[in-house]
Protein backbone atom coordinates (compact mmCIF):
# COMPACT_ATOMS: atom_id res chain seq x y z
CA UNK A 1 0.00 0.00 0.00
CA UNK A 2 1.86 3.58 -0.86
CA UNK A 3 0.82 6.80 1.07
CA UNK A 4 1.71 10.13 -0.14
CA UNK A 5 2.52 12.50 2.70
CA UNK A 6 2.60 16.17 1.96
CA UNK A 7 3.57 18.54 4.55
CA UNK A 8 3.83 22.18 5.00
CA UNK A 9 5.52 25.07 6.80
CA UNK A 10 7.01 23.78 9.70
CA UNK A 11 6.41 20.42 8.86
CA UNK A 12 8.65 20.56 5.72
CA UNK A 13 11.49 21.12 8.31
CA UNK A 14 11.04 17.68 9.73
CA UNK A 15 9.52 15.58 6.77
CA UNK A 16 10.36 17.52 3.57
CA UNK A 17 7.88 18.73 1.06
CA UNK A 18 6.58 15.63 0.25
CA UNK A 19 7.13 11.72 0.67
CA UNK A 20 6.29 8.78 -0.36
CA UNK A 21 5.75 5.66 2.13
CA UNK A 22 5.03 1.94 1.37
CA UNK A 23 3.62 0.01 4.23
CA UNK A 24 3.53 -3.76 3.01
CA UNK A 25 3.44 -5.34 6.22
CA UNK A 26 -0.07 -5.23 7.35
CA UNK A 27 -3.47 -5.34 5.59
CA UNK A 28 -4.34 -2.01 6.47
CA UNK A 29 -3.78 1.29 8.79
CA UNK A 30 -5.73 3.56 10.92
CA UNK A 31 -4.79 7.33 10.24
CA UNK A 32 -3.85 7.23 13.56
CA UNK A 33 -1.73 4.51 13.37
CA UNK A 34 -0.15 6.03 10.28
CA UNK A 35 0.60 9.16 11.96
CA UNK A 36 2.32 7.24 14.84
CA UNK A 37 4.35 5.42 12.28
CA UNK A 38 5.63 8.56 10.97
CA UNK A 39 6.75 9.68 14.23
CA UNK A 40 8.96 6.81 15.16
CA UNK A 41 10.10 7.13 11.66
CA UNK A 42 11.02 11.06 12.07
CA UNK A 43 12.30 12.43 14.89
CA UNK A 44 10.72 15.73 16.45
CA UNK A 45 7.46 15.22 14.78
CA UNK A 46 6.04 14.12 17.98
CA UNK A 47 7.09 16.67 19.90
CA UNK A 48 6.19 19.75 17.55
CA UNK A 49 2.29 17.54 17.19
CA UNK A 50 2.38 18.37 20.60
CA UNK A 51 3.59 22.20 20.42
CA UNK A 52 1.28 23.63 18.07
CA UNK A 53 -1.87 23.49 16.67
CA UNK A 54 -2.07 21.27 13.10
CA UNK A 55 -4.66 19.73 10.83
CA UNK A 56 -4.29 16.29 9.11
CA UNK A 57 -6.31 15.73 6.15
CA UNK A 58 -6.53 12.66 3.52
CA UNK A 59 -6.99 13.64 0.23
CA UNK A 60 -7.92 17.07 0.97
CA UNK A 61 -10.89 16.27 3.71
CA UNK A 62 -10.73 15.87 7.27
CA UNK A 63 -11.50 12.40 8.67
CA UNK A 64 -11.73 10.65 11.79
CA UNK A 65 -8.17 9.44 12.85
CA UNK A 66 -9.93 5.71 13.39
CA UNK A 67 -10.13 6.06 9.39
CA UNK A 68 -8.72 3.61 7.29
CA UNK A 69 -6.31 4.45 4.67
CA UNK A 70 -6.37 3.00 1.35
CA UNK A 71 -3.77 2.63 -1.11
CA UNK A 72 -2.60 5.83 -2.81
CA UNK A 73 -4.24 8.26 -0.58
CA UNK A 74 -2.75 11.46 0.20
CA UNK A 75 -1.90 12.49 3.93
CA UNK A 76 -1.30 16.56 4.32
CA UNK A 77 -0.29 17.62 7.75
CA UNK A 78 -0.36 21.61 7.91
CA UNK A 79 0.05 23.80 10.58
CA UNK A 80 -2.29 27.07 11.21
CA UNK A 81 -2.39 29.30 7.78
CA UNK A 82 -0.93 32.05 7.25
CA UNK A 83 -2.25 33.29 4.05
CA UNK A 84 -3.73 37.01 3.56
CA UNK A 85 -0.90 38.69 4.87
CA UNK B 1 -22.99 36.02 -7.89
CA UNK B 2 -19.40 35.83 -9.84
CA UNK B 3 -16.75 34.28 -8.23
CA UNK B 4 -13.19 34.34 -9.45
CA UNK B 5 -10.54 32.98 -6.71
CA UNK B 6 -6.52 32.36 -8.40
CA UNK B 7 -3.24 31.43 -6.84
CA UNK B 8 -0.92 32.36 -8.44
CA UNK B 9 2.76 33.61 -8.96
CA UNK B 10 1.86 36.52 -11.43
CA UNK B 11 1.07 40.28 -10.05
CA UNK B 12 -2.85 40.96 -11.83
CA UNK B 13 -4.04 44.33 -12.80
CA UNK B 14 -6.18 46.12 -10.42
CA UNK B 15 -8.13 48.01 -13.05
CA UNK B 16 -8.82 44.62 -14.93
CA UNK B 17 -9.87 42.98 -11.97
CA UNK B 18 -12.70 45.64 -11.27
CA UNK B 19 -13.58 45.99 -14.49
CA UNK B 20 -13.75 42.15 -14.74
CA UNK B 21 -16.14 42.24 -11.38
CA UNK B 22 -18.52 45.38 -13.05
CA UNK B 23 -18.83 43.44 -16.39
CA UNK B 24 -20.01 39.99 -14.64
CA UNK B 25 -22.40 41.94 -11.82
CA UNK B 26 -25.40 43.54 -12.39
CA UNK B 27 -26.26 47.34 -13.01
CA UNK B 28 -27.65 47.75 -9.46
CA UNK B 29 -23.31 47.11 -8.69
CA UNK B 30 -22.77 50.99 -6.76
CA UNK B 31 -19.40 49.19 -4.51
CA UNK B 32 -16.11 48.12 -5.16
CA UNK B 33 -14.34 47.41 -2.05
CA UNK B 34 -10.95 46.24 -2.47
CA UNK B 35 -7.99 45.33 0.28
CA UNK B 36 -4.32 44.81 -0.91
CA UNK B 37 -1.87 42.77 1.31
CA UNK B 38 1.95 43.93 1.03
CA UNK B 39 5.10 42.57 2.39
CA UNK B 40 6.44 44.90 5.05
CA UNK B 41 9.85 45.84 5.05
CA UNK B 42 10.08 45.45 9.00
CA UNK B 43 8.42 42.86 10.98
CA UNK B 44 9.25 43.31 14.73
CA UNK B 45 11.92 45.74 13.98
CA UNK B 46 13.88 43.50 11.79
CA UNK B 47 14.48 44.11 8.16
CA UNK B 48 12.66 41.27 6.18
CA UNK B 49 14.36 40.60 2.89
CA UNK B 50 11.60 37.91 2.01
CA UNK B 51 8.56 36.08 1.87
CA UNK B 52 7.81 32.56 0.57
CA UNK B 53 4.26 31.75 0.19
CA UNK B 54 2.89 28.24 -0.47
CA UNK B 55 -0.11 26.77 -0.87
CA UNK B 56 -1.30 22.98 -0.27
CA UNK B 57 -3.50 23.10 -4.26
CA UNK B 58 -6.21 22.20 -4.94
CA UNK B 59 -7.31 22.63 -1.32
CA UNK B 60 -6.45 26.12 -0.84
CA UNK B 61 -8.04 27.42 -4.22
CA UNK B 62 -11.35 25.29 -3.19
CA UNK B 63 -11.08 27.18 -0.13
CA UNK B 64 -10.67 30.35 -1.23
CA UNK B 65 -13.78 29.53 -3.25
CA UNK B 66 -15.90 28.31 -0.53
CA UNK B 67 -15.22 30.98 1.15
CA UNK B 68 -16.01 33.44 -1.69
CA UNK B 69 -19.07 31.94 -1.94
CA UNK B 70 -20.51 32.30 1.91
CA UNK B 71 -19.51 35.01 2.18
CA UNK B 72 -21.52 36.38 -0.75
CA UNK B 73 -24.00 34.48 0.32
CA UNK B 74 -24.21 35.58 3.69
CA UNK B 75 -23.95 39.71 2.84
CA UNK B 76 -25.95 39.62 -0.29
CA UNK B 77 -22.56 40.60 -2.24
CA UNK B 78 -22.63 40.49 -6.33
CA UNK B 79 -19.20 39.68 -7.10
CA UNK B 80 -16.17 38.37 -5.32
CA UNK B 81 -12.48 38.06 -6.78
CA UNK B 82 -9.51 36.53 -4.26
CA UNK B 83 -6.12 36.66 -5.69
CA UNK B 84 -3.42 35.12 -3.65
CA UNK B 85 0.19 35.65 -4.62
CA UNK B 86 2.64 32.79 -4.00
CA UNK B 87 6.65 31.84 -4.52
CA UNK B 88 9.05 34.62 -3.48
CA UNK B 89 7.76 37.75 -2.82
CA UNK B 90 9.81 40.94 -1.47
CA UNK B 91 9.01 44.36 0.46
CA UNK B 92 6.63 46.59 -1.14
CA UNK B 93 5.35 43.60 -3.36
CA UNK B 94 1.47 42.79 -3.09
CA UNK B 95 0.72 39.73 -1.57
CA UNK B 96 -3.54 39.03 -1.78
CA UNK B 97 -6.27 41.09 -3.64
CA UNK B 98 -9.72 40.85 -2.39
CA UNK B 99 -12.68 42.74 -4.23
CA UNK B 100 -15.98 42.69 -3.40
CA UNK B 101 -19.20 43.97 -5.48
CA UNK B 102 -22.14 45.55 -3.68
CA UNK B 103 -25.46 47.35 -4.06
CA UNK B 104 -24.01 49.57 -1.02
CA UNK B 105 -20.66 50.56 0.56
CA UNK B 106 -21.49 48.39 3.89
CA UNK B 107 -22.15 45.51 2.11
CA UNK B 108 -18.79 45.86 0.43
CA UNK B 109 -16.86 46.94 3.44
CA UNK B 110 -18.47 44.14 5.74
CA UNK B 111 -17.90 41.66 2.84
CA UNK B 112 -14.54 42.61 2.70
CA UNK B 113 -13.12 42.78 5.78
CA UNK B 114 -14.87 39.06 6.44
CA UNK B 115 -13.39 37.39 3.73
CA UNK B 116 -10.39 38.71 4.45
CA UNK B 117 -9.64 37.14 8.33
CA UNK B 118 -11.45 34.03 6.83
CA UNK B 119 -8.86 33.70 4.09
CA UNK B 120 -6.21 34.48 7.19
CA UNK B 121 -7.47 31.28 9.17
CA UNK B 122 -8.86 28.98 6.61
CA UNK B 123 -6.66 29.00 3.42
CA UNK B 124 -4.16 25.82 3.37
CA UNK B 125 -1.67 29.09 2.05
CA UNK B 126 1.85 29.18 4.62
CA UNK B 127 4.41 31.72 4.41
CA UNK B 128 8.35 31.39 5.39
CA UNK B 129 9.70 35.18 6.56
CA UNK B 130 13.22 35.22 5.49
CA UNK B 131 14.69 38.48 8.04
CA UNK B 132 18.03 39.80 9.50
CA UNK B 133 18.04 37.59 12.51
CA UNK B 134 16.92 34.39 10.52
CA UNK B 135 14.09 32.42 8.54
CA UNK B 136 10.45 31.81 10.66
CA UNK B 137 7.47 30.12 9.79
CA UNK B 138 4.40 31.95 10.24
CA UNK B 139 1.55 30.20 11.84
CA UNK B 140 -1.93 31.48 12.20
CA UNK B 141 -2.07 35.36 13.16
CA UNK B 142 1.54 35.70 14.33
CA UNK B 143 3.14 33.50 15.73
CA UNK B 144 6.29 32.49 14.72
CA UNK B 145 8.47 29.36 14.60
CA UNK B 146 12.40 29.87 13.41
CA UNK B 147 13.44 27.32 10.93
CA UNK B 148 15.73 24.63 12.06
CA UNK B 149 16.52 22.78 9.02
CA UNK B 150 18.90 24.66 6.64
CA UNK B 151 17.17 24.88 3.21
CA UNK B 152 19.87 22.62 0.81
CA UNK B 153 21.90 24.96 -1.06
CA UNK C 1 1.83 60.86 5.53
CA UNK C 2 1.30 61.42 1.95
CA UNK C 3 -2.36 62.89 0.65
CA UNK C 4 -3.74 63.64 -2.94
CA UNK C 5 -6.66 64.78 -3.92
CA UNK C 6 -8.41 65.22 -7.08
CA UNK C 7 -11.51 66.62 -8.27
CA UNK C 8 -11.44 65.78 -12.63
CA UNK C 9 -13.45 64.31 -15.60
CA UNK C 10 -10.82 61.76 -16.30
CA UNK C 11 -11.07 58.43 -15.44
CA UNK C 12 -7.55 57.14 -13.34
CA UNK C 13 -6.36 53.93 -13.16
CA UNK C 14 -6.21 52.28 -10.01
CA UNK C 15 -2.87 50.90 -10.32
CA UNK C 16 -1.16 53.62 -11.20
CA UNK C 17 -2.79 55.04 -7.83
CA UNK C 18 -1.95 52.03 -5.74
CA UNK C 19 1.76 52.16 -6.86
CA UNK C 20 1.40 56.32 -5.90
CA UNK C 21 0.98 55.42 -2.62
CA UNK C 22 3.11 52.81 -2.10
CA UNK C 23 5.83 54.82 -3.59
CA UNK C 24 5.29 57.68 -0.97
CA UNK C 25 4.61 55.50 1.87
CA UNK C 26 7.82 53.73 4.21
CA UNK C 27 8.13 50.45 4.45
CA UNK C 28 5.74 49.29 7.18
CA UNK C 29 2.81 49.59 4.85
CA UNK C 30 1.48 46.46 4.65
CA UNK C 31 -2.50 47.06 3.63
CA UNK C 32 -4.05 49.42 0.87
CA UNK C 33 -8.12 49.18 1.11
CA UNK C 34 -10.20 50.84 -1.73
CA UNK C 35 -13.42 52.15 -2.12
CA UNK C 36 -14.79 52.77 -5.80
CA UNK C 37 -18.43 53.73 -6.08
CA UNK C 38 -20.18 53.09 -9.42
CA UNK C 39 -23.47 54.77 -11.00
CA UNK C 40 -26.16 52.48 -10.72
CA UNK C 41 -28.35 51.78 -13.46
CA UNK C 42 -31.68 51.79 -11.18
CA UNK C 43 -32.44 53.63 -8.20
CA UNK C 44 -35.69 53.35 -6.43
CA UNK C 45 -37.32 50.99 -9.12
CA UNK C 46 -36.38 53.64 -12.13
CA UNK C 47 -33.88 53.57 -14.54
CA UNK C 48 -31.01 55.54 -14.27
CA UNK C 49 -29.96 57.51 -17.90
CA UNK C 50 -26.83 59.59 -16.23
CA UNK C 51 -25.79 61.57 -13.05
CA UNK C 52 -23.95 65.09 -13.86
CA UNK C 53 -21.59 65.91 -10.48
CA UNK C 54 -20.94 69.20 -10.09
CA UNK C 55 -18.49 70.78 -7.40
CA UNK C 56 -17.89 74.18 -5.68
CA UNK C 57 -13.85 74.80 -6.96
CA UNK C 58 -11.23 75.39 -5.12
CA UNK C 59 -13.44 74.81 -1.90
CA UNK C 60 -14.74 71.19 -2.77
CA UNK C 61 -10.70 70.28 -3.39
CA UNK C 62 -9.92 72.15 0.07
CA UNK C 63 -12.40 70.09 1.68
CA UNK C 64 -11.21 66.64 0.60
CA UNK C 65 -7.67 67.48 1.45
CA UNK C 66 -8.85 68.47 5.13
CA UNK C 67 -10.68 65.48 5.55
CA UNK C 68 -7.79 63.25 3.78
CA UNK C 69 -5.57 65.10 6.68
CA UNK C 70 -7.48 64.52 9.37
CA UNK C 71 -8.51 61.20 9.25
CA UNK C 72 -5.00 59.75 8.39
CA UNK C 73 -3.67 61.92 11.51
CA UNK C 74 -6.57 59.85 13.42
CA UNK C 75 -6.04 56.82 12.70
CA UNK C 76 -2.52 56.58 11.89
CA UNK C 77 -2.81 56.28 8.10
CA UNK C 78 0.02 56.58 5.89
CA UNK C 79 -0.83 57.67 3.19
CA UNK C 80 -4.52 58.96 1.18
CA UNK C 81 -6.04 59.47 -2.33
CA UNK C 82 -9.05 60.65 -3.31
CA UNK C 83 -10.23 61.13 -7.07
CA UNK C 84 -13.34 62.66 -7.43
CA UNK C 85 -14.87 62.59 -10.83
CA UNK C 86 -17.46 65.42 -11.58
CA UNK C 87 -19.37 65.78 -15.72
CA UNK C 88 -21.37 63.81 -17.06
CA UNK C 89 -21.23 60.05 -15.56
CA UNK C 90 -23.05 56.64 -17.09
CA UNK C 91 -24.56 53.76 -15.39
CA UNK C 92 -21.03 51.31 -14.86
CA UNK C 93 -19.20 54.48 -14.20
CA UNK C 94 -16.56 54.84 -11.46
CA UNK C 95 -18.31 58.30 -9.66
CA UNK C 96 -15.14 58.10 -6.66
CA UNK C 97 -11.75 56.37 -5.24
CA UNK C 98 -10.36 56.59 -2.26
CA UNK C 99 -7.37 54.53 -1.18
CA UNK C 100 -6.30 54.37 2.09
CA UNK C 101 -2.13 53.13 3.16
CA UNK C 102 -2.02 51.89 6.65
CA UNK C 103 0.35 49.45 8.72
CA UNK C 104 -2.82 47.13 9.26
CA UNK C 105 -5.64 46.05 7.69
CA UNK C 106 -7.77 47.17 10.37
CA UNK C 107 -6.51 50.91 10.65
CA UNK C 108 -6.61 51.06 6.83
CA UNK C 109 -10.38 50.06 6.77
CA UNK C 110 -11.60 51.89 9.05
CA UNK C 111 -9.95 54.84 7.38
CA UNK C 112 -11.46 53.91 4.09
CA UNK C 113 -14.82 53.91 6.00
CA UNK C 114 -14.79 57.28 7.97
CA UNK C 115 -13.50 59.05 4.60
CA UNK C 116 -15.83 57.85 2.86
CA UNK C 117 -19.37 58.89 4.98
CA UNK C 118 -17.27 62.37 5.74
CA UNK C 119 -16.75 62.67 1.75
CA UNK C 120 -20.24 61.91 1.64
CA UNK C 121 -21.33 65.27 3.91
CA UNK C 122 -18.37 67.42 3.95
CA UNK C 123 -17.75 67.90 0.12
CA UNK C 124 -19.13 70.45 -1.43
CA UNK C 125 -19.74 68.00 -4.28
CA UNK C 126 -23.69 67.55 -5.79
CA UNK C 127 -25.32 65.07 -7.87
CA UNK C 128 -28.23 65.49 -10.12
CA UNK C 129 -29.52 62.67 -11.26
CA UNK C 130 -31.47 61.98 -14.64
CA UNK C 131 -33.72 59.42 -14.70
CA UNK C 132 -36.98 57.73 -16.73
CA UNK C 133 -39.30 59.24 -14.55
CA UNK C 134 -37.26 63.18 -14.23
CA UNK C 135 -34.46 65.01 -12.98
CA UNK C 136 -33.85 65.24 -9.20
CA UNK C 137 -31.44 66.90 -7.15
CA UNK C 138 -30.07 64.70 -4.64
CA UNK C 139 -29.36 66.21 -1.29
CA UNK C 140 -27.38 65.03 1.36
CA UNK C 141 -27.54 61.25 1.87
CA UNK C 142 -30.92 60.20 -0.62
CA UNK C 143 -33.64 62.85 -0.17
CA UNK C 144 -34.51 64.06 -3.85
CA UNK C 145 -35.90 67.24 -4.94
CA UNK C 146 -37.40 67.23 -8.70
CA UNK C 147 -35.52 69.73 -10.67
CA UNK C 148 -38.75 72.71 -11.93
CA UNK C 149 -37.03 74.82 -14.19
CA UNK C 150 -35.95 72.69 -17.80
CA UNK C 151 -32.05 73.30 -18.93
CA UNK C 152 -31.70 75.91 -21.87
CA UNK C 153 -31.42 73.41 -25.08
CA UNK D 1 -20.41 97.48 -4.39
CA UNK D 2 -19.90 94.08 -6.82
CA UNK D 3 -20.93 90.68 -5.18
CA UNK D 4 -21.06 87.48 -7.28
CA UNK D 5 -23.06 84.56 -6.50
CA UNK D 6 -22.28 80.79 -7.22
CA UNK D 7 -25.75 78.74 -6.88
CA UNK D 8 -25.13 74.66 -7.08
CA UNK D 9 -27.69 71.94 -7.14
CA UNK D 10 -30.98 72.86 -6.20
CA UNK D 11 -30.25 76.19 -5.95
CA UNK D 12 -29.61 76.88 -9.46
CA UNK D 13 -33.19 75.89 -10.50
CA UNK D 14 -34.10 79.69 -9.18
CA UNK D 15 -30.15 81.65 -9.58
CA UNK D 16 -28.53 79.60 -12.13
CA UNK D 17 -25.46 78.64 -11.72
CA UNK D 18 -23.79 81.83 -11.28
CA UNK D 19 -25.09 86.05 -11.03
CA UNK D 20 -22.93 89.23 -10.51
CA UNK D 21 -25.26 91.44 -8.40
CA UNK D 22 -24.29 95.69 -8.43
CA UNK D 23 -25.25 97.01 -5.19
CA UNK D 24 -25.31 101.06 -5.84
CA UNK D 25 -27.54 102.22 -3.25
CA UNK D 26 -25.68 101.65 -0.24
CA UNK D 27 -22.62 101.96 1.77
CA UNK D 28 -22.81 98.61 3.17
CA UNK D 29 -24.76 94.94 3.36
CA UNK D 30 -24.60 92.34 5.91
CA UNK D 31 -25.13 88.66 4.68
CA UNK D 32 -28.66 88.10 5.87
CA UNK D 33 -29.92 91.45 4.10
CA UNK D 34 -27.59 90.27 1.35
CA UNK D 35 -30.04 86.83 1.11
CA UNK D 36 -33.02 89.25 1.81
CA UNK D 37 -32.45 91.06 -1.02
CA UNK D 38 -31.92 88.14 -3.28
CA UNK D 39 -35.06 86.39 -2.03
CA UNK D 40 -37.07 89.49 -2.94
CA UNK D 41 -35.35 89.67 -6.56
CA UNK D 42 -35.43 85.79 -6.80
CA UNK D 43 -39.07 83.91 -6.57
CA UNK D 44 -39.58 80.88 -5.07
CA UNK D 45 -36.16 81.23 -3.06
CA UNK D 46 -37.25 81.71 0.55
CA UNK D 47 -39.57 79.32 0.46
CA UNK D 48 -36.91 76.50 -0.81
CA UNK D 49 -34.34 78.41 1.86
CA UNK D 50 -36.96 77.36 4.41
CA UNK D 51 -37.73 73.92 3.13
CA UNK D 52 -33.79 72.43 3.02
CA UNK D 53 -31.34 72.87 4.95
CA UNK D 54 -27.92 74.81 3.37
CA UNK D 55 -25.24 76.66 4.07
CA UNK D 56 -23.84 79.96 2.66
CA UNK D 57 -20.14 80.46 2.46
CA UNK D 58 -18.47 84.18 1.59
CA UNK D 59 -14.85 83.68 -0.15
CA UNK D 60 -15.41 80.09 0.81
CA UNK D 61 -15.81 80.57 4.61
CA UNK D 62 -18.60 80.22 6.79
CA UNK D 63 -19.74 83.56 8.30
CA UNK D 64 -22.10 85.55 10.94
CA UNK D 65 -25.13 86.57 9.49
CA UNK D 66 -24.40 90.19 10.70
CA UNK D 67 -21.02 89.75 8.42
CA UNK D 68 -20.41 92.77 5.69
CA UNK D 69 -20.21 92.16 2.35
CA UNK D 70 -17.10 93.75 0.53
CA UNK D 71 -16.38 94.54 -3.00
CA UNK D 72 -15.76 91.40 -5.38
CA UNK D 73 -16.70 89.06 -2.04
CA UNK D 74 -18.03 85.93 -3.58
CA UNK D 75 -21.38 84.49 -1.85
CA UNK D 76 -22.12 80.66 -2.83
CA UNK D 77 -25.25 78.77 -1.75
CA UNK D 78 -25.35 75.38 -0.82
CA UNK D 79 -27.51 72.49 -0.05
CA UNK D 80 -26.53 69.21 1.73
CA UNK D 81 -23.54 67.41 0.00
CA UNK D 82 -23.85 64.20 -2.21
CA UNK D 83 -20.90 63.74 -3.35
CA UNK D 84 -19.60 59.63 -2.91
CA UNK D 85 -21.82 58.12 -4.34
Amino acid sequence: MIIKVKAFSVFTDILGKELVLEISDRENISLSEFIDLLAKKYSGLSKLLETIEYVILVNGERVEEEHLLRDGDEVAILPPASGGL
Amino acid sequence: MYVCVNITSEKPSIDKLTEELLKNTDRTTGAVATFIGFVKGVVDGKKVYKLIYSAYEPYASKSLEKIAYEEAEKHGLKGVIIIHRIGELFPGDPTIYILVAAKSRHEAFTGVRNILERVKHESYIYKLEIREDGEYWVLGDGKRIQRFKEQSP
